[in-house]
């Protein structure tokens, strides 16, 4: 049977198996990764099947974990590192910004770093702080860096399996608060579209809908709830968000004139920024309104009781879509 | 391994431990009942968040379960002029200091950050990224230097920081920069390791192959040993250590053993890494149970003391239990306060555009 | 007499000095700071004036003395750190994004943070690897953070002792290839201009030019060499990073219907691309373009003799007037 | 501290580490000219590239002198198969590991970030972001022993790794996660930090109160310090640091004590914060003229050997005097190469346009 449903959890476990029944030089590290199979069991049962020398506990130093991943990179290995939440890979940040981004450069390209460095990602779970976060920004700024965020359960399980098999350094940002929501997961058939590709996961005219990871299901939502008022939204799931796919959403909006784009970390400074200027310069004749963005405010993640105001729901996206059609 | 009370409440003489209690009126029948009653406190506390969280009523609770003589030990060991530099799980140094328990279930409640004034109760804010409250603690110990609060004789007015960690947080490459930074401006530190055997699931023998005590000896930094689970040996060395940096002998490292009686957390299962046998090991080492029978070995309590001890323990978990109950969602405006200290446009430009995007639903009300 | 003409390396230094005149709970920290006067001398003197208690050589750990700071700042003291170069604040990057930035926010404002980290910062200076990064929006996205960019020695001093004055932390980037360049200083007389506010330094109306840092004297060449092709460009002085003072950029926006941005970052991620998104958002039907940015690229900043092709020049500025104004 | 060359050349017996030099043939008379010879060598290579940055040639040049010995006795006490793993001031171990000296140069004129083939010359990159390299050692020696090449009893093939680190850079977090790591896995690695007494303008008393040779005991790690400008101890030290390694008997931390001679780069001014007693103290126990001391004491060295050296030095430097004042500047373009190892949209875009951007001007020049 080829094709399975799985949580995305689960279908990265299933990802992590497979990459690493099929290469032997594909090893997991990080803290609790081993016995526990991670804080959320996204390496469950590795440990049992590959051993401590392949799913290595490691001490709890995040720059330790990166930079101990970067030189078994060096000797032919391909890691796939934990962090076990979005809010502690800062101590890593020297290493993965410094060192895995710029080691293909600054070797005159003589040195490879495939390493993944699997990310749970943003908030919406209730958890204490530090644990919600959402810093892509801070990532896709450094060149040599690549981001994926799958949103679903199949393309959790073969983005995984890309990302593993990518010479570059990966950073793989797994939408937390999603890891239970199930989708099929067809394990035998390599995707035509390419991780680096955004998808159109639902198409429409009036105004195109971004979103990556956690916030794909609530766009989808949304364009749902706006089909209901007969405005016709088209919904781009990202994937990619270094490199960000602009040709897929700039030929959404030159056919919509509308883009709308929904993300959970802070507006100020965040992605949408970034895409929003590309796709005004690429498509500034189509546009009939400013691009718009709904997201986190520019205040630290808040406590876990008021991150229903914090984080983007239908209602703001929503209200987001009428300012759009307001224009 | 320093143990002046073995499990069966059994004292031991420590010479220089025993004349810092002595001169402290530390250990006193009085003190030790305090101790014993504020560890029954603190327990019946965490029990009660326990079983809140189960409830619903917090996201999550981390219990200190089993180190509650390494903490109400290492909080009254603290004069009340010293700075204590907590992790996340340190409720009996909440306790020790007069934070009430409520403040801390808030914050696992998701209701706020940081329940209290650093400044009125001379304890930093709870700290979740593991070892970022390590230099924090050398700053503070730099800043009491230039204030002239160290080194001038005068034990109620001289200051130390009291730094503490986990055995699992030990690895982080901040407590390390930490050591070098105490001990080239010699500051008034005492880091303090409640070494509970696990970090999560990962056992120390992971973070170190060495007693974790040995650590510091790296940059000089004189360690001891102590049991964590006896609150004399930890009063002892936490006195003894705090009163040497603030005589402006420089830092001091502490391991304290204990072990970590609970799951990690409310979200942790800790039956898929241990085995049962090592828990019921330790529950023969408990803390409260060792200070009880020393206590009952002096004579010094009767079941009447016991009997009140649980019911005043039971009185606070109530108080908490309606606490928690009635508590209020907070106005979620208050995600916009705190950013900055002073006026921002940015922040208040959000601030402004969410209540008008509020009203519009208050509108629709209105209107219907 | 209260008007001298200082380099901006020595504007800071003055700033320093004064401010540690003013108040004895201000002090420096760094690698180098003390007897040295630090790497480009710009804490020249302040050891010899205030002693090794208020001008402290550290142990080389940036995490260290960004941690210890945060504890000094507890006790009451306003620590001025200084990063050495742009490329090594990423050890302190987790202090920095969750510790300092968050204090004030996490303490439910019991606690404030009047921390300044200073860090010379941009290219231009034909060094080694690491020592010409731009990394203003790897922490303008944190919110908590304040940042400074002055590019006259003017504003250097000024800014120095406001960014010192002000409660919150404050990231002051000081524009090391223009250390040396110089200007007139009025020490006596406040600024009536705030340093959160950006500044129109010569006004235009066919295009605005907008700069921050070491950028600004190539945005003024750059309106100069317009206005001999009888091109008006008004060049704005961001000044503030964080945060943006937006109605000023956008006022001018107003008027001139173009915006180009020019900084020393890779522009993707950049803060051009946050500007961008927010003026269009606010200008969408005076825009007569969509908003250019002139930047460093998607790379790592490359090996020093090749840093004229990476870093914005008077050609490539132009290079960009012409592309606005070709719409 | 470990001495087998006094400072006039005189030898000193050493169990250990005659032994181990011995074993390996390191110090016969042959050897130690070649040892000799090398240090002239580099000594040659760096004065030369200090007046090549000051003719404007190199944007910048840090200068090893003084730590011959440090290097090149490390660089041979490695093995072949080993891996070494430097910081930016390990030009005598570039050269022991046969890197052409103006490689570096090419790094310190500023045409690339890196200069040979880490894989094809087992030697990491040249790494300026202090400590940051520590790890990566820790790591490929982890990798080391899931190859099966660490433990085999086979001293041509098992294999360690040397990561070096200066004085200032021990104080990095990173470091000390470095040892957690090679402590807790048992890696083949050898620290070794040259501890020339200085980082920039601040002594070694500001890292550490103690030793530095004592850092590493907090783990548990084995530590000696060794006269860095001895070739002899630094051979027996490092080699027999490796060699235990590579049986898997785990990480072991050196100190080479040793001296800076120069400024810290061609941008620095030494004479602001040391005083030149020190530096003409340490002239005495320059390491080269300590080594011709001894095989002089030996015999084993003559005028003849001495004025060749110094002639092939010379030759060295007009070599690279040459081929530095002939060099082109690189093409602009390599700034887009090797970003990624596989194609990248927003790179090739950007370099499209940069080509489409520079043709401009082309056409421009063609116009005229
Ligand atoms: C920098 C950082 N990395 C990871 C975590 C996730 N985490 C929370 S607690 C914990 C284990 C801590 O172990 P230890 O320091 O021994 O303290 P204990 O929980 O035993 O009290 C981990 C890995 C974190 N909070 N911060
Ligand atoms: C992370 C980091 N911080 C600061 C610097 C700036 N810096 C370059 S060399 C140096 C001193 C290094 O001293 P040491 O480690 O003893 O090596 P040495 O220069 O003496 O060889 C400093 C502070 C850097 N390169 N990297
Ligand atoms: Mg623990
Ligand atoms: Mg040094």
């Amino acid at each position: 049977m080829s094709i399975v449903q799985l949580p995305i959890a689960k279908a990265i476990t299933a990802g992590l198996r497979d990459a690493m029944r099929a290469d032997e030089h594909v090893l997991i590290m990080g803290e609790d990764v081993g016995v526990l199979g991670g804080v959320f069991r996204v390496t469950d049962g590795l440990h049992a099947e590959f051993g401590s020398q392949r799913v290595v506990d490691t001490p709890l130093a995040e720059a330790g974990i990166v930079g101990t991943a970067v030189g078994l990179a060096f000797r032919g290995y391909r890691p796939v590192v934990e962090i076990q939440f979005d809010g502690f890979v800062f101590p890593a940040y020297n290493q993965i910004t410094t060192q895995v981004a710029k080691m293909h450069y600054r070797t005159g390209g003589r040195v490879r770093m495939p390493l993944v460095i699997r990310i749970p990602h943003g908030g919406g779970i209730g958890a204490v702080e530090h644990h919600s976060e959402s810093p892509e920004a801070l990532f896709a700024h450094t060149a040599g860096l690549r981001i994926l965020a799958p949103s679903t359960a199949h393309d959790a399980y073969w983005m995984t399996r890309q990302a593993i098999e990518t010479d570059d350094p990966v950073i793989m940002l797994e939408p937390k608060r999603r890891y239970w929501m199930k989708g099929d997961v067809d394990t035998d058939h390599r995707p035509e579209l390419s991780p680096w590709q955004a998808a159109v996961v639902r198409p429409g005219t009036d105004l195109t809908l971004l979103a990556w990871g956690p916030s794909v299901p609530l766009a989808l939502e949304a364009a749902a709830s706006a089909a209901q008022e007969d405005v016709s939204v088209e919904v781009i799931d990202a994937r990619s968000l270094s490199p960000i796919d602009v040709p897929t959403i700039a030929d959404s909006v030159r056919r919509t004139g509308r883009l709308l784009i929904v993300h959970e970390a802070p507006v100020l400074g965040g992605l949408g920024g970034e895409i929003a200027a590309r796709i005004t310069e690429e498509c500034f004749y189509h546009l009939e309104a400013p691009v718009l963005r709904v997201g986190g405010f520019h205040t630290p993640y808040p406590p876990a009781r008021t991150e229903h105001a914090y984080l983007p729901d239908l209602d703001r996206v929503m209200d987001g879509v009428d300012r759009l059609l307001a224009h | 391994m320093i143990q002046l009370l073995s499990a069966d409440g059994t004292r031991t003489p420590h010479e220089e431990f025993d004349e810092v209690l002595e001169a402290g009126g530390l250990a006193t029948p009085e003190r030790l009942r305090g101790y014993y009653r504020d560890m029954v406190m603190i327990r019946a506390a965490d029990l009660e968040a326990t079983s809140l969280q189960r409830q619903g009523q917090l996201g999550l609770w981390a219990s200190a379960l089993g180190q509650e003589a390494a903490q109400i030990g290492a909080g009254h060991a603290a004069r009340t002029q010293d700075y204590l530099v907590p992790t996340y799980r340190e409720h009996g140094i909440a306790w020790a200091r007069g934070i009430e328990p409520w403040r801390l279930l808030e914050m696992f409640r998701g209701i706020s950050h940081g329940g209290w004034d650093p400044h009125e109760l001379r304890t930093h804010p709870y700290m979740i990224v593991l070892g970022a409250q390590a230099p924090h603690a050398v700053g503070y110990g730099m800043g009491l230097q230039r204030d002239g609060a160290v080194g001038t004789g005068d034990l109620e007015r001289d200051t130390a920081v009291l730094a503490l960690f986990g055995d699992g947080a030990s690895s982080e490459g901040e407590v390390a920069e930490s050591f070098t930074f105490a001990a080239s401006f010699e500051a008034p530190v005492v880091f303090y390791s409640q070494n509970n055997q696990w970090a999560i699931s990962v056992p120390t023998s992971v973070q170190t192959r060495v007693p974790l005590a040995q650590r510091s000896r790296g940059w000089g930094i004189p360690s001891v040993r102590v049991d964590g689970n006896d609150v004399l040996a930890v009063l002892g060395a936490v006195r003894s250590g705090l009163d040497s940096a603030r005589a402006g002998e420089g830092p001091r490292f502490i391991e304290s053993l204990t072990y970590r009686m609970a799951a990690h957390t409310t979200s942790d299962d800790a039956s898929r890494y241990r085995p049962g046998s090592e828990e019921e090991e330790w529950a023969e080492k408990d803390p409260i149970l060792r200070l009880r029978r020393h206590l009952a070995g002096l004579d010094e309590i009767d079941e009447a003391y016991v009997a009140t001890c649980e019911e005043e323990a039971h009185d606070l978990a109530m108080q908490l239990h309606h606490h928690i109950h009635g508590m209020k969602d907070p106005d979620p405006m208050i995600v916009f306060d705190n950013v900055y200290s002073e006026p921002h446009p940015i922040v208040d430009a959000e601030r402004e555009a969410y209540v008008q995007y509020l009203s519009q639903f208050e509108d629709e009300e209105a209107g219907r």
